[in-house]
């Protein structure tokens, strides 16, 4: 089997650290969702050290996050064919791949959750920093963060497990991507057909 | 206070005038609020400034410093010229009806008597017209006009809303506004209070305006009722007490210090026992003889017999006319006449006016003791050109201060026991509740051990003066730390006889057989023990007497002169507020200001008078029989009522190389000081607590001068006058207006006392600012109304 | 609400601003006294702070060329409904007592400062040493002992009192009707219905402006942050769940992507 | 005439101005809360120093039956007791703790050299010593027996003494014993100002 280099250890690395960053934030972030979650705290260092480092991950998840945007955000540009691809999800969805158009390096869908998980990543820094320092922050921008920042997490962590679901169990050899940076010819050429021809010249 | 706290709240209308009580008394003031809640009396506050009394008056009415006798004047006629006086109260309990000599008159600012060479008054015509068994003479139809309350109604239709106006700078509608709810309780059935404080004490005349008061009062049928009365807000836990224990020309009890014309006690009791002047006056004064000898079988014990006069030589005497008032003796100890100076529990540069000359003065010592529970700036004064910056430019380095300091560590309150007495004359004992701290000892102890260690100098050394010094009688169990509570029972008294404490001044003999430290505590620890620790909790009246809650002087009386509260024929004019009722055999009630068991028309109300009635008219006041507006010291304006005597013509003004006064033209503007609430006095500046709620000097300017001069809120500004200055943030404010005197603007410049040059916060001192100038009854100085310019830093 | 409620009267036409109620405060709960910047005011600081936690408003106003000065005593209302409450994520660490008291109970505090953010009165504030929040705790230990409240306790006027909140809203009730009667048609009691009633009320001349004496106008818990503690919370856990469910029921039909291998083209 | 006041009087006293106002018991309405911080001290009563209003004061201190340890003032509030002040006291009095306990107290003698610029410690015993070796020297110069008229006067006036103001009676009244035993006559009190 021949393997294809599909991410470079700096993608990799951005990817990983922002993902670690990530987890803490919202499971901290699920303990201070709801008192009923406030358990969680305690799995993560108690309720004040998960106060003092949420949003401490937070920031490195949007640094992180910021990294991956400046390699990616002109790749993940929706072209037409991506329109397309949007047009048939459904038929993504069930497994079908007839009348899919094929895709280059990152699909319509890993755009969408990119474009998602950006845009929800500056709502959260942005709101984040202002719940960061209430003593500081004018209240009537603290009452908006504290509706922004939860709708945001919220929005990102759906997305996230979506992401999650798609990476590990939807589609097996994702996860081998990510983590050793190759993917096999035969894997990128059936989800990712374009790109495998970009790559190889077949 | 003739009342007292508890009884403000029987009122119907309080004037706050000369004090603001809801700042520097806010616990005594809940009272005035309970009389505004339960019996929606009106609150009228008068002053420069609309302080925080005035933010919870019904009316406020803005007048200028200093005038307030022309606005207590001009009440007087506002209720004579309206029929608004209590007719019936004042022919009963006043000497209204008394005739007058027919020298005595008033013109352009003086009374008869007056020698412009001497500037001082000859008293002669200031007296009624006597018939010849030496009694007053009276009309009791008030139709003579010589009578007192003629003359009083003559002196004071003058006195009109609109002279009231243009010499107060308030409007004249603003005065009759006020006038008219004051002088609604001049009837049966309505009573009303005037609480005042250092804004009244703090002038150039101050008594007289206290008299003002008084004599309105007396118009308003006021005195002697629940709820009535004039009340003194005094501003230190024992200042009471401490005036009761005498002062520099008082023995203790109000008895007059000796005066060396008065070479042998039985001089000295004729000189200052006074005859009645009415068949029916009880004169109680009359036992001036049993009160002194008493005391000075409690200074000299058995050393004190009949055949030596009971000791009376080895008391000082005062020269004839002698002053050693406060102003006097600072000025002679800055011109170096005086040696040793001992200051307990006192901070003289902070307090005396001019600090300057407080400074240069103590710099002229030999020697200074300060006894205290911090370290003040009167200790640390050799210190005060490093500490105190740059407002004392001419003062001298600590090195060239030849000034030697001692400063003890004294107990504070909690660490010793002992009886204050409070403004109502309630005098409450409490108990040491903890140690002192380190090394510092109970005042007590260590005036003790001073005085031990002095007479043990003399008894191996022997020196001047040996015999006063050594029979002075210190019999204490423990000489080097009296108990306080034996003490406590020196001062009621004993019966030398038995043996057992005497149970009230009437106990009080002139042959020697009793003793007493002080005749008006006489009753104060009997043999039932220490009353002023008592904590009964009845008030049978219902007025607030609580005559079983610690004791009250004289003779645990709760409201001075009450007999007054009842008619002739002793039916009290409000039946439903009756302080003391006559049954027919005696009084019951408060402890009756009247003798218990003496039928109504015995004696007059007033049994302390010579008179047996209350006084409009009075000699015993150094400017006049009646009082009159004068301007302050240092004025903007000339007296409208008389431009060529404008000032006090007898009030005391110091004239050192430190003393200095200012002319409008370089101090355009009229400068008070005050307390503020959040703190006490000088202390609270080395409390946490005070300096967290105010912790930094200000002065307080009207929005117009501050505009003026484009000084804005924040802003820092140079306060001075013709002694000195002060520097501060501005706190600009429309609560200082500003009035119209005589077609002229006037400001008002706002000065909180409370900083220094040592403490947990600190700022100038405000006495750099203000006049050695002195009322001349008093000697208090003029702290409300001199002259000051403002400049932006 | 429960007869147990205890309450807090202020009847701002007895207040004389002495601030013995701020010191009590400071003094009982043994807060570190600071020094205090001139702010061209009578006010001892420009607002709460977190060893502050009981401020008097000085509002000093010319109304008709007359000078009024209202003062008002600020601290934490006791709402029956409180915002902080509301907005806390740590458990135990803002407590509603049987008897109405709201106490911040800083050992269990995180320091997050949603509370601050879910006041309507804006009264909690953070240490920046403790990275605490703190505020009136109505003196719960005083009051548990059957004292009253430090502020209350030392009140010279009886602006404060203190006792069941159904005798104190009579008694405001009362107060009201005689200010009516004093010549003040405006006089009122404001006790916050938008919070579901506090258990601090106030009785004010002027009913109609609370904001004349430094107080919200109509106070209640933000929207934002009722929509965030309320439907938000609510569609996002139905969110959570759904997508992992969806993913399981996803995978459970359609099983995992294929990778074609073998096809060599 | 019973001074002491014991814990449960002093609880209940406290209470009593809401208990008796609404016939609640607030017992009733408490919860678990903090620990009361007065709840095992010493209670003494005392008067307020400040102005003359003359608000009692109910003093809690701690440490009276602990082994090599001073008393200390824990707290000072109102004395519900006084028909003056009810429990109540102003921003000073409420606060008069950190009057007592205060480090800017003096806790030991000071002396200032003439000419110095600083203080410097001193015992008791010599302070005593020198204050009345001072007294006697200033006294014996100025003390005046008779007067230029040969009029007994025994008067001292180049030594002058004030205080008073919020020492008890009794003090002054020994200041006064003191004062007629020197013959002082410039002698005054706060009352003046």
């Amino acid at each position: 089997m021949k393997f294809i280099e599909r991410f470079s250890f700096a993608e990799r690395a951005s990817h990983w650290i922002s993902a670690l960053c990530f987890l803490y934030a919202a499971f901290t972030g699920l303990a201070l969702w709801s008192p009923r979650l406030f358990w969680l705290s305690g799995v993560f260092g108690g309720g004040e050290t998960v106060r003092a480092w949420h949003p401490w991950a937070g920031l490195f998840f949007a640094i992180a996050l910021g990294v991956m945007f400046r390699r990616w955000a002109k790749e993940m540009q929706l072209d037409e064919e991506d329109q397309v691809w949007l047009s048939k999800s459904a038929l993504y969805a069930q497994n079908i791949e007839e009348g899919i158009p094929e895709s280059g390096r990152f699909n319509a869908g890993q755009k969408m959750m990119f474009w998602l998980q950006s845009a929800s990543a500056f709502f959260l820094l942005l709101s984040g920093v202002v719940i960061w320092f209430p003593e500081v922050a004018p209240r009537s921008l603290r009452l908006i963060a504290v509706l922004v920042h939860p709708a945001s997490a919220a929005v990102s962590l759906v997305g996230i497990i979506v992401h999650f679901y798609m990476s590990t169990m939807a589609v097996p050899g994702s996860m081998g991507a990510m983590v050793r940076g190759k993917v096999s010819e035969g894997w990128a050429r059936s989800h990712h057909g374009k790109w495998y021809r970009e790559v190889t010249g077949r | 206070m003739t009342n007292g706290w508890c009884d403000i709240a029987n009122t119907d209308v309080v004037l706050v005038m000369g004090g603001n009580p809801a700042e520097n008394h806010p616990v005594g003031f809940r009272f005035v609020m309970e009389a505004k809640r339960k019996r929606k009396a009106k609150l009228i506050c008068v002053d420069p400034r609309f302080n925080r009394t005035a933010a919870v008056s019904d009316t406020y009415v803005p007048l200028r410093a200093g005038t307030d006798i022309a606005f207590l004047g001009g009440l007087i006629h506002y209720a004579i010229s309206n029929d608004l006086c209590h007719m019936d109260y004042v022919r009963v309990h006043t000497n209204a009806s008394f005739l007058l000599r027919e020298d005595f008159h008033f013109s352009e600012g003086h009374f008869s008597g007056w020698d412009a060479e001497k500037k001082a008054y000859d008293k002669t015509s200031w007296q009624y017209e006597l018939d010849g068994a030496g009694y007053a003479k009276v009309d009791e139809t008030l139709e003579n006009p010589r009578c007192v309350y003629r003359a009083m109604k003559d002196h004071y239709s003058r006195y009109t809303p609109e002279k009231v106006a243009e010499i107060c700078g308030c409007t004249a509608d603003e005065f009759k506004k006020a006038a008219a709810v004051i002088c609604s309780t001049g009837r049966a059935g309505r009573v009303g209070t005037i609480l005042y404080a250092l804004g009244w004490t703090h002038h150039s005349h101050s008594v007289q305006l206290i008299h003002t008061a008084a004599m309105l009062q007396l118009l308003l049928g006021n005195i002697g009722l629940p709820g009535g009365g004039v009340n003194a807000q005094r501003g230190h836990a024992n200042i009471q007490g401490s005036t009761d224990m005498g002062a520099w020309n008082m023995l203790p009890g109000y008895l007059r210090l000796p005066r060396a014309q008065w070479q042998t006690f039985d001089s000295y009791l004729k000189a200052t026992t006074p005859k009645p002047l009415r068949p029916n006056a009880m004169n109680y004064w009359g036992n001036t003889p049993k009160f002194a000898t008493s005391l000075l079988k409690a200074y000299y014990g058995a050393a004190a017999k009949k055949e030596n006069d009971f000791g009376y030589a080895w008391l000082p005497k005062l020269g004839e006319t002698e002053n050693q008032s406060w102003g006097f003796f600072f000025d002679r100890m800055h011109r170096k006449e005086m040696h040793g100076f001992i200051s307990f529990g006192m901070n003289p540069v902070a307090n005396g006016p001019n600090t300057e000359k407080m400074l240069e003065a103590l710099a002229n010592l030999d020697w200074l003791v300060v006894v205290e529970n911090f370290e003040t700036e009167t200790a640390a004064f050799w210190n005060a050109k490093q500490l105190g910056e740059k407002f004392y430019p001419r003062y001298v380095d600590a090195k060239s201060i030849q000034t030697e300091v001692i400063l003890l560590p004294a107990a504070c309150f909690a660490e010793k026991d002992g009886s204050f007495v409070n403004s109502s004359r309630w005098l409450q004992w409490k108990r040491a509740a903890v140690p002192p701290p380190g090394l510092a000892k109970p005042d007590h102890e260590i005036i003790a051990r001073i005085f031990m260690a002095v007479r043990a100098l003399y008894e191996k050394e022997g020196g001047a003066g040996k015999e006063p010094l050594m029979t002075m009688q210190w019999n204490y169990e423990q000489p080097l730390m009296p108990s306080l509570e034996e003490v406590a029972r020196e001062v009621n008294g004993k019966d030398a006889a038995t043996g057992q404490q005497v149970p009230g001044f009437a106990a009080l003999k002139d042959d020697g057989s009793t003793s007493c430290g002080n005749w008006v505590y006489s009753g104060s620890w009997t043999e039932a023990g220490n009353l002023m620790a008592r904590r009964g909790q009845e008030d049978p009246t219902g007025l607030g007497l609580f005559p079983n809650y610690a004791w009250s002087w004289p003779a645990n009386r709760r409201i001075l002169y009450n007999r007054a509260s009842n008619d002739a024929d002793g039916k009290p004019w409000d039946p439903t507020h009756a302080t003391i009722r006559w049954n027919g055999t005696k009084w019951t009630g408060d402890t009756p200001d009247y003798k218990a068991d003496a039928e109504p028309h015995q004696y007059g109300a007033f049994i302390m008078l010579p008179e047996g009635v209350a006084k409009f008219f009075t000699s015993d006041l150094a400017e006049g029989p009646f009082p009159e507006h004068y301007e302050p010291m240092e004025s903007p304006v000339k007296n409208a009522l008389h431009p060529n005597a404008s000032a006090n013509p007898v009030a005391p003004v110091m004239k050192s190389s430190a003393d200095s006064m200012g002319t409008p033209d370089k101090f355009p503007y009229v400068a008070i000081t005050y307390r503020l609430t959040e703190h006490f006095h000088y202390w609270t500046k080395h409390v946490a607590s005070g300096s967290e709620l105010q912790s930094n000097f200000f002065v307080e300017l009207p929005e117009g001068l501050a505009k003026e001069k484009g000084i804005k809120g924040g802003d820092v500004v140079r306060v001075s006058s013709a002694r000195g200055s002060v520097e501060g943030p501005a706190l600009v404010t429309p609560r200082m207006q500003p009035l119209k005197v005589a077609g002229k603007t006037v400001y008002h410049v706002g000065i909180p006392i409370h900083w220094g040059y040592v403490g947990r916060v600190r700022g100038p001192l405000v006495n750099n600012l203000t006049p050695s100038v002195f009322d001349p009854n008093s000697g208090t100085p003029e702290y409300k109304g001199f002259l000051v310019n403002v400049e932006k830093v | 609400m429960p007869a147990t409620t205890v309450a807090k009267l202020i009847d701002t036409s007895l207040c004389i601003g002495c601030k013995a109620c701020e010191v009590a405060c400071q003094e009982w709960n043994e807060q570190e006294f600071t020094l205090g910047v001139f702010n061209n005011t009578y006010q001892t600081l420009p607002d709460l702070a977190p060893n502050f936690w009981n401020l008097i408003k000085f509002n000093e106003q010319v109304e008709d060329g007359a000078n009024s000065w209202l003062m008002a005593k600020y601290q934490c209302m006791h709402c029956a409904d409180p915002g902080c409450l509301k907005a806390c994520p740590a458990p135990g660490a803002i407590v509603q007592l049987p008897n109405g008291i709201v106490d911040f109970r800083q050992e269990n505090c995180i320091g997050c400062g949603y509370c601050i953010t879910g006041c309507p009165f804006d009264v909690p504030r953070l240490s920046p040493t403790t990275k605490k929040v703190y505020k009136c705790s109505l003196c719960s230990d005083r009051v548990g002992a059957g004292m009253t409240p430090a502020c209350i306790r030392t009140c010279p006027t009886n602006c404060l009192t203190f006792g069941s909140r159904t005798d104190l809203v009579e008694l405001a009730a009362q107060r009201t009707e005689e200010l009516k009667a004093d010549g003040f048609q405006d006089a009122g009691v404001y006790d916050g219905p938008g919070v579901g009633g506090t258990n601090v009320l106030y009785v004010l001349k002027h009913a109609s402006a609370p904001e004349k004496y430094g107080l919200p106008k109509d106070p209640r818990i933000p929207w934002t942050v009722s929509l965030w503690k309320g439907p938000l919370k609510w569609v996002a856990n139905a969110a959570f769940l759904g997508t992992a469910v969806g993913a399981l029921l996803h995978y459970l039909k359609f099983g995992p992507k294929e990778t074609h291998d073998d096809e060599v083209h | 005439m019973n001074l002491q006041v014991n814990r449960r009087q002093f609880l209940q006293a406290g209470a009593a101005v809401t208990a008796t106002a609404f016939g609640f018991r607030l017992e009733a309405a408490t919860a678990a809360a903090r620990e009361l911080k007065i709840a095992r001290t010493n209670q003494v009563p005392s008067v307020c120093p400040y102005c003359a209003v003359g608000c009692s004061v109910v003093i809690h201190t701690s440490g009276e039956r602990v082994r090599n340890a001073r008393p200390t003032v824990v707290h000072i509030e109102g004395d519900a007791d006084s028909p003056i002040n009810r429990g109540t006291l102003c921003s000073k009095g409420i606060s008069l703790k950190e009057f007592v306990v205060n480090d800017r107290r003096l806790t030991k003698p000071r002396y200032r050299a003439p000419g110095a610029s600083e203080w410097t410690d001193i015992s008791w015993d010599q302070a005593i010593e020198k204050i009345a070796r001072r007294i006697k020297d200033t006294r014996d110069k100025g003390f005046v027996e008779k007067d230029a008229q040969g009029r007994t006067v025994n008067r001292l006036d180049t030594l002058g003494m004030i205080g008073g103001c919020t020492d008890t009676n009794e003090i002054n009244y020994l200041l006064g014993k003191f004062r007629f035993g020197l013959g002082i006559l410039p002698y005054e009190n706060q009352a003046r100002l």
